[in-house]
């Protein structure tokens, strides 16, 4: 238990350091930018008034030295205290917390999804080595591993939602839905999500799936499966308590750090189908250099790498004893 | 679970897209009960009009808040919470009488005052292009609840275009007066005059507006509820319009090649109406202050290297006109007659050779950089169209991309070699016009402001002559001879007045009305 | 060497990609010859279909020739996956390799820097940078080298401790070798094959990362590029289909045969298959 | 002597094309009758395993069975169908493996892998009925403590705890015949004495017919009945135990038991002569850091170690897996920084060399190491592995590789082998070039980790011959690290036995052999398998070494 404690402490320290370090090098990023944000927001307000952009300037804190500005962003940040929006005219956390939904519905339906799959038919394949069935697999794998994350959301839509009209093309729901009961809006907020997830998932389902394959591959010449052969299971009986579960466990491991990665193409994908998450917050905030914005977002989706990250550990403790205690 | 079960249920998740739960879908191309679902992008920061005046927040913003008038599509005044209005003969005095039964979104009632405070205090220090307007005037006084009279210092001929919406929208006196406008919680639930109330902004996703019940005109609104749908990319908002998920999109909603094909749709309606407020002008800015775009040969012999006509049909897909000089065709004062550069590669070759810019070796005359516009697509292509155009002239063109911060701190701080820009009338050409050419307007750090550096005394006498004639016939006199020189000196290389495709659903009538088309309270829009 | 040709030709996988791959850098090569007019010369007849006009794959919306558009952006999708991933690299060995030979706090410190940049949402990163640094061909390969390095420099380090680890190298250091020599004479050959492989599918990912750059408008606007051309098309998609569809496919077989090549590369420099 | 339990008749087992040889098996033929042990005993690639993979129906894919028979209970196992031989599996056939570290599933609780092979076969068990049987065997099998244990993952149970697991897995279903493939080379030489003694009387009580696999001859003449002798494939010579291990008809059986090491006259140690090494409270404690807060985990390698190595003399070093002399011996050669002590080499304390300096002593003292297959760089030429020493120290390249052919010839290559990469050679090839490589340094100690350990009883003898040649003819020092205590006697003259990072004794080899001091040498020499049938045959002369310099290492 204390030790159990120790750990934690540890790796919340960590995590906190993690995350002051980011916050520091987002702070430095964004703020090497050209581009003058008062300018900005007088331009898009149709201003020619050289006192309204200084009043601006004002308000934003834009005019204060540089040290300054990122002692006060850090002093921030330890109070979860993310800012204000400018452009937005909202509170950073605010705007954070409102798409943070719908990104966490997206990239962890991709990430299980990609997983699942992934696992399933990576051992298809790995199981059947050699067989057409691993052939056409690895083949699938090895495309949807190459094809652009855009690309292939345009093509669903243009399958799916123009073609055969199954599914809506982009949104998150139909807002009407949100008037009636619970149910039906799950169902709609479902619909919408299938092709965003579907998409955001291909490729890493892809990497996945050659990752399962090659370590069902390598599990199968272990030799504790030949010991299970020894006791006289059925093939089956081996593929499912001894072979499927040793060899997901590098590919868990592996899609912990693919989290990061993960999130990046959410901005993808968020802007193609138009999905309300923090993805789209971020492009968003890039072209209108809404600096206080990019700058939590950059911390939430360290943070929710950072966790996602926690979670695949879990995931991995939980099947791989052996972590626990190592 | 058996192998069995599991591969049933399999079966079944892969069944379900084909099965009834995936078609029933189709619910949201229903017809929607006197409701409308508009198109909107980008997402508005704020609905609060009085305090930001983008695109978005007014197209959405103008249906909960009013000013005092709109505009015909001609560009004349209209009623609105004014019902009549009286300028003096030496045009220094506006006397507005407002409409008596009209209450702001939370009972309490609109009068003389919620104008007054709205145009001398909050507006003032909200609003740019407003301050502009009441900076002119000596007094702002309400002389009853439902009549206010503004005195100008000075007579200014286009002061009535003050009153359109955007211009000088009307905020509640009880709600904002002695506060900090910025910060104010009703911001969060804007309370104005307009036909539609604020309900719910689900951000990301969606604004939901409910028709005022009390609106001061009989019988309007005529559509029970309007949703404004946040579509960011605009294939999805295409797709939006043809499978009927939205019902209304304007301005930039649909891209240009879209149109064509969007407006055949059978449920879809198409105009190009509605934007002869805004008429804006889109050319090509050089800056004058660099070689050799000073040399006016140099500018002429850019002018005859651009083909207007590809500009309007490959890049504009037709949405555009070729624009004749400074002032757009749809603004008052527009000269028709001017002289033209007609599209000729050798008499540009022959102006370039002439100005000393000899071709070298490798048959390039110079390198420019043109730094291209980051707002969308058609943008791109404008540059793109600039590179090409240009080589027949032996001129080098490398592009330069940023994001719209560095586009507008280049721009304003006289950073760029050649630009593209678009800039709008505003109904006169003293509001719109002038702020492009007159040398007092050189300011560094504006956009918007004379940001390619022209000067000349001439036009700058023109021009604020023009501003401030009482006489329709003495302003015309002055902006003919102020378009004429212009076009001799070519500041700007104008290219195109903008069109703009509203798209709607067909069983909607009276959806634009006026010069402001869908920035306007479609108070009137309801199903046939 | 002929050990490795040998393997590396036993696959029809490692074939098929060198196949491919060859037939892009010809295209690449022989751009100037096969469509020597600049890719956006827009004289054709817009929205030509495929075989239309006199154009092999059809024209987009300002009459600009798709097929000279996919061969000049072979030039480009090639330029930048190999010299970001060539920069990738540099940094990621540098790194990995100090860290790995040195051990202790430095170790610890390129360590927490490398996860630190793990951490990062790294296409997020890449735009930001992008946008920072205004797109040009240069920062877009800076751009993507920042946000590749890492994992190139986590396996240069896994590479050179269990190289460093093994007995060889022990060996070598009590036969008196300099740490130079120890480097270069056994610990760089022994580690830098699974190197290799990772920097050629780096180039891959750097083709696939730009490709994603452009398409939302942070492409250097002086070069055609096959993003580029799918970001322009892909808007039109439903009355020029090939506009997109064909820069992707190009797009496709180049990270495909890559990916190929990387993999029968795997083999052939695995001596345990290699040989077997 | 009723119908044998299990009979192998005339099989033969091929090898893909490009295989060594084209036979795994050649017309191997013998039988296991209930109640007796089987010893099959050969070198590696002599076929033993795959003759157990046979029975079992667990040969890899590549290799086929040509012919034969393989009758068990009256049926020929080789024709019976997949789901009657998988039933046979586990439950009248068990087997356990080598590994007992990778054998078992590491993801899943010993408890529930060895339920599953009771629940496999008879899948009607209740839970209750099942979980009370596990803790029966866990107890049969003497593990400590079954009630918790059975929830144990295998990563934290003792090598010796996972091959109980994995006996206790095998003898889940009663099985009428037990295949043992190796169950004790993996283990402490304490812990396969124990091993060794149980799967002995677990086969007495229950009557099982046990066919055990060993490379070890001195396994054999513990716990075999009877012996048959397997080389390359073919059966050499088969009979009672006795007759085999005391008459051995053959050669090369005679070989095999010669070359047991531990049984040549023991040597005297030279007290007289002035220490090349000395090591005075040598210290070395191992953190592994997990994090801020977690507690360090300390493992002590060495602890106030002190000992003495005299010019010309051997001194070895004994000791189980952790007991901390590898770590000895690379922190003598600084690959491994001491925390405290001294580490004096002719005088000059090692701890306190500077770059140069130590460069100078690393050439006086070279190491072999055990793995031959991880000690040369894959990458370069057996020649340029070994001339990089000669060069670093001044040679020039083409006296150094003269030096390098010269040396290949003198540890019994040829000097062609210079050209040739590590992978052509064979384990005792590789070990005789690392021996090249050391001795091409002229050093004065040599220091032998485990060097021998991995290699083949016959290649080892080989190897050991051919060490002490040098040593005589080079007047070497020897550090030699070794777990076996045959082949310390078989090289050392003194002899230091280490425990947990500490010294347990430190004496000659004579003496320690004739009167262990301390309590741990004694059980680790009782422990010493085939130890009194040694004893008894060292009785009578001992056959003769063979050559040494073969090229057949």
């Amino acid at each position: 238990m204390m030790h159990a404690l120790r750990l934690l402490l540890g790796r919340v320290t960590g995590i906190a350091f993690a995350i002051l370090a980011i916050a520091t090098i987002n702070f430095v990023l964004v703020h090497s930018a050209p581009g003058d944000p008062a300018l900005v927001i007088a331009g898009q307000s149709g201003a020619t008034d050289a006192k309204f952009i200084e009043q601006v300037r004002a308000d934003y804190g834009l005019d204060r030295p540089y040290l300054v500005q990122l002692g006060t962003y850090l002093g921030k940040v330890v109070q979860l205290d993310l800012g204000y929006s400018y452009r937005q005219r909202r509170a950073v956390s605010e705007l954070i917390l409102e798409r943070l939904g719908p990104t966490l519905l997206l990239t962890l339906s991709a990430f299980v999804l990609s997983l699942v799959g992934g696992v399933l038919f990576g051992a298809l394949a790995g199981r059947r080595h050699g067989s057409w069935s691993d052939l056409t697999i690895s083949m699938m794998a090895l495309l949807f591993y190459a094809t652009p994350v855009f690309w292939l959301g345009l093509m669903l839509v243009l399958v799916f939602s123009i073609q055969l009209e199954w599914l809506p093309a982009f949104g998150y729901s139909n807002m009407r839905s949100g008037t009636f009961g619970t149910f039906d809006q799950a169902v709609d907020v479902a619909r919408h999500l299938v092709l965003p997830a579907v998409t955001l998932s291909a490729i890493y389902m892809a990497v996945y799936t050659r990752l399962m394959r090659s370590s069902l591959i390598e599990v199968q010449h272990e030799d504790h499966v030949r010991t299970a052969r020894a006791k006289g299971l059925t093939e089956a009986a081996i593929l499912r308590h001894h072979m499927l579960r040793n060899a997901a466990v590098p590919v868990i491991t592996f899609a912990g750090l693919q989290a990061g990665a993960l999130i990046g193409g959410a901005v993808v994908v968020e802007t193609v189908f138009a999905w309300p998450g923090l993805g789209r917050l971020t492009f968003e905030a890039v072209t209108a250099r809404d600096y206080p914005v990019l700058l939590g977002l950059f911390l939430v989706t360290s943070i929710l790498v950072i966790a996602v990250n926690l979670l695949t550990d879990l995931l991995h403790r939980l099947i791989d004893p052996r972590v626990v205690t190592r | 679970m058996k192998r069995r079960d599991f591969t049933k249920l399999l079966l079944a998740g892969m069944a379900l897209p084909g099965a009834g739960f995936m078609r029933d879908g189709m619910a949201y191309a229903q017809t929607p009960d006197g409701g409308l679902t508009s198109l909107l992008a980008p997402e508005p920061p704020t609905l609060m009009l009085p305090l930001n005046q983008q695109q978005p927040t007014i197209v959405a913003g103008a249906k909960i808040f009013e000013s005092l008038l709109d505009f015909d599509f001609d560009l004349s005044p209209r009623p609105q919470l004014a019902e009549s209005w009286d300028i003096s003969e030496d045009g220094l005095t506006y006397t507005f009488h407002l409409v008596r039964n009209a209450k702001w979104h939370d009972g309490a009632p609109f009068t003389a005052h919620d104008v007054v405070f709205s145009c001398s205090q909050m507006l003032m220090e909200l609003h740019p292009r407003a301050r502009a307007s009441f900076e002119r005037c000596e007094s702002i006084v309400a002389v009853d609840d439902h009549t206010v009279v503004f005195k100008l210092k000075e007579p200014f001929a286009p002061f009535i275009y003050a009153f359109e919406t955007s211009s000088a929208p009307i905020a509640p006196r009880h709600i904002y007066e002695g506060t900090d406008y910025k910060n104010n919680p009703a911001n969060d639930h804007p309370i104005g005059t307009g036909p539609f109330k604020y309900k719910e902004w689900v951000r990301g996703s969606h604004i939901h507006l409910v028709a005022n019940p009390d609106y001061y005109q009989e019988g309007k609104p005529g559509l029970t509820e309007i949703f404004f749908r946040i579509v960011p990319d605009a294939a999805s908002r295409a797709v939006a319009l043809e499978t009927g998920e939205a019902q209304l999109a304007g301005w930039n909603d649909v891209e240009n090649f879209d149109v064509q094909r969007l407006a055949a749709l059978p449920h879809l309606e198409f105009t190009t109406k509605g934007y002869e407020f805004a008429s804006p002008l889109l050319w090509y800015e050089l800056n004058l202050r660099k070689e050799p775009f000073n040399d006016l040969r140099v500018r002429k012999a850019m002018m005859h290297l651009l083909d207007k006509s590809f500009i309007v049909e490959r890049i504009m897909f037709g949405l555009a006109a070729p624009a004749t000089g400074p002032i757009a065709s749809t603004t008052p004062f527009f000269q028709a007659d001017l002289p033209q550069y007609e599209f000729d590669v050798d008499k540009a070759n022959a102006l370039l050779d002439e100005a000393g810019l000899k071709r070298g070796a490798d048959g390039k005359r110079f390198i420019m950089r043109f730094l291209v516009v980051p707002a969308g697509e058609m943008w791109t292509r404008l540059g793109e169209y600039f590179r090409q155009a240009m080589a027949a002239g032996g001129i080098d063109v490398v592009l330069e991309t940023t994001d719209m911060a560095g586009w507008g701190q280049r721009v304003s701080n006289w950073e760029f070699e050649a630009t593209n820009n678009l800039v709008y009338q505003n109904a006169d050409p003293a509001l719109g016009v002038a702020r492009s050419y007159v040398s007092s307007n050189i300011r560094k750090g504006v956009l918007f402001s004379n940001t390619e550096g022209y000067e000349n005394p001439e036009v700058d006498r023109l021009f604020a002559e023009a501003a401030v004639q009482t006489t329709r016939e003495a302003r015309q006199e002055r902006y003919t001879a102020v378009q004429r020189i212009l076009v001799e000196d070519l500041p700007v290389l104008w290219m195109t007045e903008q069109r703009y495709a509203t798209l709607y659903d067909n069983r909607l009538v009276d959806v634009i009305v006026g010069a402001t088309g869908v920035n306007g309270n479609l108070a009137q829009a309801r199903y046939a | 060497m002929r050990d490795l040709v040998r393997t590396f030709f036993r696959r029809p996988a490692g074939i098929v990609g060198l196949v491919l791959l060859g037939l892009v850098c010809l295209m690449a090569a022989l751009a100037p010859v096969l469509y020597p007019a600049s890719p956006w010369e827009m004289t054709g007849v817009p929205f030509s279909r495929p075989g239309e006009n006199g154009m092999l794959l059809g024209a987009d919306t300002l009459g600009r020739d798709v097929a000279s558009g996919v061969v000049h952006g072979a030039r480009v999708s090639l330029l930048i996956g190999i010299a970001s991933a060539l920069a990738a690299s540099c940094i990621g060995v540098l790194l990995g390799c100090i860290a790995g030979y040195a051990g202790g706090l430095v170790d610890m410190a390129i360590v927490r820097f490398t996860e630190l940049f793990q951490t990062i949402p790294t296409f997020v990163l890449a735009i930001l940078l992008v946008a920072i640094l205004t797109p040009s061909l240069a920062t877009i390969i800076l751009a993507i080298a920042l946000v590749s390095w890492p994992p190139l420099a986590r396996l240069t380090r896994a590479q050179v401790m269990s190289i460093m680890r093994r007995e060889f190298v022990q060996a070598a250091r009590c036969q008196g070798q300099s740490t130079l020599s120890i480097v270069t004479r056994h610990v760089l050959p022994n580690a830098i094959s699974p190197i290799i492989v990772a920097g050629s599918l780096t180039v891959a990912a750097a083709i696939l990362i730009e490709a994603a750059l452009s398409f939302m408008g942070l492409g250097d606007p002086n070069f055609m590029s096959w993003g580029y051309m799918i970001g322009a098309g892909r808007t039109v998609i439903r009355q020029a289909w090939w506009m997109s569809v064909f820069p992707g496919l190009a797009i496709l077989l180049t990270v495909v045969a890559i990916n190929l090549v990387g993999e029968a590369l795997n083999d052939a420099l695995n001596p345990r298959i290699s040989r077997a | 002597m009723t119908e044998p339990l299990l009979t192998i008749e005339n099989l033969i087992l091929a090898l893909p094309q490009g295989a060594d040889r084209p036979h795994a098996v050649d017309d191997v033929s013998l039988s296991v009758a209930a109640n007796e042990i089987v010893c099959l005993v050969g070198e590696s690639g002599s076929g033993k395993s795959m003759i157990a993979h046979t029975i079992l129906g667990l040969l890899p894919a590549k290799v086929r069975v040509e012919s034969g028979a393989v009758r068990f209970g009256g049926r020929d196992l080789l024709a019976l169908p997949a789901a009657e031989m998988r039933a046979l599996r586990g439950s009248d056939i068990a087997m356990i493996f080598q590994e007992p570290q990778t054998a078992l599933n590491p993801l899943k609780r010993v408890g529930a892998q060895v339920a599953e092979a009771i629940r496999t076969h008879d899948p009607a068990a209740g839970r209750e009925a099942t979980s009370l049987r596990v803790r029966e065997l866990f107890e049969q099998v003497g593990l400590p403590d079954p009630r918790t244990l059975v929830s144990a993952y295998p990563f934290q149970l003792s090598g010796g705890q996972r091959q109980r697991v994995m006996i206790a897995m095998a003898l889940a279903n009663n099985p009428s015949l037990l295949i043992a493939d190796e169950p004790t080379t993996a283990l402490d030489v304490t812990t396969q004495r124990q091993i060794l003694d149980l799967i002995r009387s677990l086969q007495a009580a229950r009557g099982m017919g046990v066919l055990f696999i060993t490379h070890d001859i001195g396994v054999v003449a513990d716990i075999a009945d009877r012996v048959v002798v397997l080389r390359r494939g073919r059966v050499v010579e088969q009979g009672p135990a006795r007759t085999v291990l005391n008459q051995p008809r053959e050669d090369y059986t005679r070989q095999l038991l010669d070359a047991v090491p531990g049984r040549g006259t023991l040597r005297r140690a030279k007290e007289d002569a002035e220490p090349l090494l000395e090591i005075r409270g040598l210290q070395k404690t191992f953190i592994t850091r997990q994090g801020f807060f977690s507690p360090p985990r300390r493992v002590v390698a060495a602890e106030a170690l002190d000992l003495r190595l005299h010019r010309g003399e051997t001194l070895a070093v004994v000791g189980e897996s952790g007991s901390g002399k590898s770590t000895l011996a690379r922190m003598v050669l600084r690959l491994i920084e001491a925390d405290d002590g001294d580490i004096l080499f002719a005088g000059q304390s090692v701890r306190a060399m500077g770059r140069e300096a130590l460069r100078q002593f690393r050439r006086c003292a070279q190491i072999v190491f055990q793995d031959p297959y991880a000690s040369l760089d894959p990458r370069r030429k057996v020649g340029e592995s070994i001339s990089f020493g000669p060069m670093a120290h001044g040679v020039p390249r083409a006296e150094a590789e003269r030096l390098a052919r010269q040396w290949l010839e003198r540890v019994g290559l040829t000097s062609q082998a210079a050209d040739r990469f590590p992978h052509e050679f064979s384990g005792g090839q590789r070990q005789r070039i690392c021996i090249a490589r050391a001795l091409a340094l002229e050093p004065s100690l040599l220091i032998a980790d485990e060097a021998v350990s991995a290699l083949d009883v016959s290649v080892q003898a080989q190897i050991l011959a051919l060490l002490a040649e040098l040593k005589e003819e080079m007047n070497l020092s020897m550090l030699f690290i070794t777990h076996d205590l045959r082949v310390a006697r078989e090289i050392a003259d003194t002899i230091v036995v280490m425990r947990a990072g500490k010294i347990v004794e430190q004496n000659g080899a004579e003496a320690l052999f004739a009167a262990p001091r301390s309590d741990y040498a004694r059980s680790l020499l009782a422990a010493v398998p085939g130890k009194d049938f040694f004893e008894r045959a060292s009785a009578r002369p001992a056959a003769s070494m063979p050559a040494s310099g073969a090229q057949s290492g």
